[in-house]
């Protein structure tokens, strides 16, 4: 058995909106770089005005997704200094799909599922250093079932 | 863009496989009366919805004899039920290759007869779920041969025009219990639908031969 | 009032890798309901985790997330006892929030 | 519909064999099938289905906790991995969602008509039944798949079921066995295993009920069944019908022995 400590944290009521205290003002939704239509304005709507290659970030994908709707993505920094890590795709209609930032006591890593409208490659940009360093990776989406 | 080589080999062989390859004859049923019985639960546990009428539960006698006989029916059945299914097919006057861009369209589509599939859905052939066809389609089905290169290989001449349009209209005149559906003969296809499949299948402009 | 979170946290050590999994239709604003309608774009757009009380990371995430989001962080000095909270705002401002001690 | 990249050629080129591309094709979609299950919402419908199992409900106010799957009254540790067998109440030989029917009509008064207004449920609005075949089903992780064989009624629904997969019908003559009955056949992409045999059948009962991450949706096994009726072009089998449960113990039956290990997440 795994040696860890496994705490399967019961099921977490949410809270009704009202009792808890409300989510820390945040910066508000990036609205231009959500909204840009290709990844190049995204991404400079989000200050990054250069990436650099780097075998650092590591993205784990599927090369075959048997439909664009759930395709799980993890994206590790092992980049020291890692602030953020965003997420493009750049054949969908709004290539941005998400951006953390990660603060004292969280490791720069993410796992999510994302939808991919078709094939296309799947872009981690990660800022360390006051720098952007990028990777990608190819996801090739299929048509399973009978297309009826 | 050529087929490379490997490819080639990979589609002729398949195709020769499933040719040769008939079903071994596994008996499922060992009378007309277990026939009777399950046609009974179909008729008492089905409904129709749609399109779908209890009357497409009605057996023929090409259904009743592979039925009975594991989809290997003895030589003599099968010759005269086919003769029967061949004699049924109606062959269009004039060119019987259409267009293979709408080929393509109808190829690519699943829809049709289905209980979901209003009366303005325009069905297809779901060619894609059993075949490979174009090369730029990576998601193909195998359970038809490839047809990969189908009028490169056999050339585009009125006769395979002929057997073409023969073929996708009824399967089954030409073996009897073959699993690819009757699209003419069910009315799946139209007559023009079926013409632009074989432009599909034997243009060499169409990307199954290029 | 929002849907449930789930949240599972793995504890090695002093890392913890947490899994939260939360109910939202995540919709593009492009998908058609069973009538043929289109169904209004409607997604998580703030992700927030605490620890302690204590903001460790902040996301922003657009329509491109999958339906019932399933995220994975990891979180590093952590120690049993240590209070976890999540919360999500939507782009109709509705938020849903889930806290859980650590054991 | 959108043009994929020329996969095939790409693939085949690089793995140089012939007949290759088909084999990297199956293992990438087997490491993605492996990607989804990991982190899958599924456990969201096994946990409406636990608020729904003790929910009242229908004329008699009543919850299905009193619901016997088999094993006894509101027993559910273990029972879907017993299920289809025959219950001597209702005189049939019964599989998950027949028997919830049966609970729900008669510990809940409600009529079966209204119990099965909506027993599929789409993106928007899961149905009743998607849920509480979630929740039953995670309740039989880890036991092995056992449906009853040893009663003459469980025998005779597994002989219907044999005919019934191998019986070709309808407009284009397909039975079950016309797409699950060679194996290394595919649909498209997609696997088809043979249902027919313990290795193909095993895997399946195992894993369904099941997440499909295409469209968002919980599907059940009298959901599968319907849904390839509808692709064969037949018309509707009827819900919770002897066809339909006669199916369901061929394929269990055929496949016994595994471990459960769903509710699965599928394509």
């Amino acid at each position: 058995m795994n040696p860890a400590r496994r705490i399967a944290l019961k099921f977490a009521a949410a809270l009704a909106a009202g009792l808890a205290a409300p989510l820390r003002a945040l910066a508000a939704w990036n609205k231009e770089a959500f909204q840009s239509k290709t990844a190049a304005s995204a991404l400079k709507e989000l200050g990054v005005a250069a990436s650099t290659e780097s075998k650092d970030i590591l993205i784990e994908a599927p090369q075959i997704a048997e439909n664009g709707a759930v395709v799980p993505i993890e994206v590790t920094s092992n980049l020291p200094g890692t602030r953020s890590i965003a997420l493009v795709i750049d054949k969908n209609p709004f290539p941005l799909t998400a951006r953390f930032e990660f603060g004292e006591g969280a490791v720069p890593y993410v796992k999510v599922n994302v939808k991919l409208g078709e094939s296309s490659f799947v872009r981690a940009v990660a800022e360390a250093g006051g720098r952007h360093y990028t990777a990608a990776r190819e996801v090739k989406v299929t048509i399973g079932g009978c297309g009826g | 863009m050529r087929m490379s080589a490997s490819l080639r080999i990979c589609a002729a062989a398949t195709a020769l496989a499933a040719c040769a390859g008939a079903p071994v004859a596994e008996r499922h049923f060992s009378s007309e009366g277990e026939l009777r019985e399950v046609q009974a639960v179909l008729k008492r546990d089905i409904h129709a919805r749609g399109s779908a009428t209890l009357a497409r539960l009605e057996p023929d006698a090409l259904q009743q004899a592979c039925n009975l006989n594991g989809n290997a029916p003895p030589e003599a059945l099968a010759r005269q039920l086919e003769a029967e299914q061949m004699a049924a097919i109606r062959y269009p006057a004039g060119s019987l290759a259409g267009d293979w861009r709408r080929g393509e369209q109808i190829a690519q589509s699943g829809r049709g007869l289905q209980w979901n599939d209003g009366p303005k859905d325009v069905g297809g052939g779901s060619c894609y779920n059993c075949h490979e066809l174009a090369p730029q389609e990576a998601s193909f089905g195998t359970l038809g041969p490839s047809l990969r290169g189908f009028g490169k290989l056999r050339g585009n001449t009125p006769e395979m025009q002929k057997y073409a349009y023969g073929r996708i209209y009824n399967s089954k005149a030409f073996n009897l219990c073959s699993q690819m559906p009757r699209l003419g003969q069910s009315g799946t296809l139209s007559e023009q639908q079926i013409r632009d499949l074989v432009a599909y299948l034997l243009d060499p402009e169409s990307p199954v031969n290029r | 009032m929002a849907e449930p979170m789930k949240i599972r946290a793995t504890l090695k050590g002093d890392l913890a890798e947490v899994r939260v999994l939360m109910v939202h239709p995540m919709e593009t604003g492009q998908r058609k309901d069973a009538e043929g309608r289109l169904v209004p774009a409607h997604f998580i757009q703030e992700v927030s985790v605490r620890l302690n009380g204590r903001s460790v990371l902040e996301g922003q995430i657009s329509q491109a997330v999958s339906r019932n989001p399933v995220f994975s962080f990891r979180l590093k000095g952590v120690k049993a006892g240590d209070k976890l909270e999540i919360a999500w705002l939507d782009s109709k401002g509705e938020r849903s929030q889930a806290e859980a001690a650590i054991a | 519909m959108h043009r994929i990249a020329a996969l095939a050629l790409a693939l085949a080129a690089a793995a140089g064999a012939p007949c290759a591309l088909a084999q990297d094709a199956k293992t990438e979609i087997e490491k993605y099938q492996q990607m989804i299950a990991d982190s899958s919402p599924v456990e969201l419908f096994e946990l409406q289905g636990e608020t729904l199992w003790s929910k009242r409900q229908g004329p008699k106010n009543a919850s299905l906790e009193h619901c016997d799957l088999g094993l006894g009254a509101g027993v559910l540790k273990g029972a879907y991995a017993q299920l289809p067998r025959y219950f001597r109440d209702a005189d049939r030989v019964m599989d998950l969602e027949t028997r919830l029917l049966h609970c729900m009509t008669t510990l809940q008064g409600r009529s079966r008509e209204d119990a099965t207004r909506r027993v599929f449920g789409n993106e928007d609005k899961p149905s009743e039944m998607e849920y509480l075949s979630a929740y039953i089903a995670a309740q039989s992780r880890g036991s092995p798949m056992a449906p009853g064989t040893a009663h003459p009624r469980e025998a005779a629904a597994y002989e219907l079921g044999r005919k019934l997969f191998f019986y070709r019908a309808g407009p284009w003559d397909f039975s079950c066995a016309s797409c699950h009955g060679e194996p290394g056949k595919r649909i498209r992409m997609q696997e088809l295993p043979v249902l027919s045999t313990r290795a193909g059948a095993g895997p399946v009962v195992a894993t369904w009920p099941a997440y499909r991450v295409s469209n968002s949706q919980f599907k059940t096994m009298q959901w599968r069944i319907n849904d390839c009726y509808r692709q064969m072009r037949m018309p509707e089998p009827t819900y919770a019908s002897d066809l339909t449960v006669a199916l369901a113990t061929y394929l269990t039956v055929t496949g016994k022995g595994d471990l459960y290990r769903g509710p699965g997440t599928k394509r």
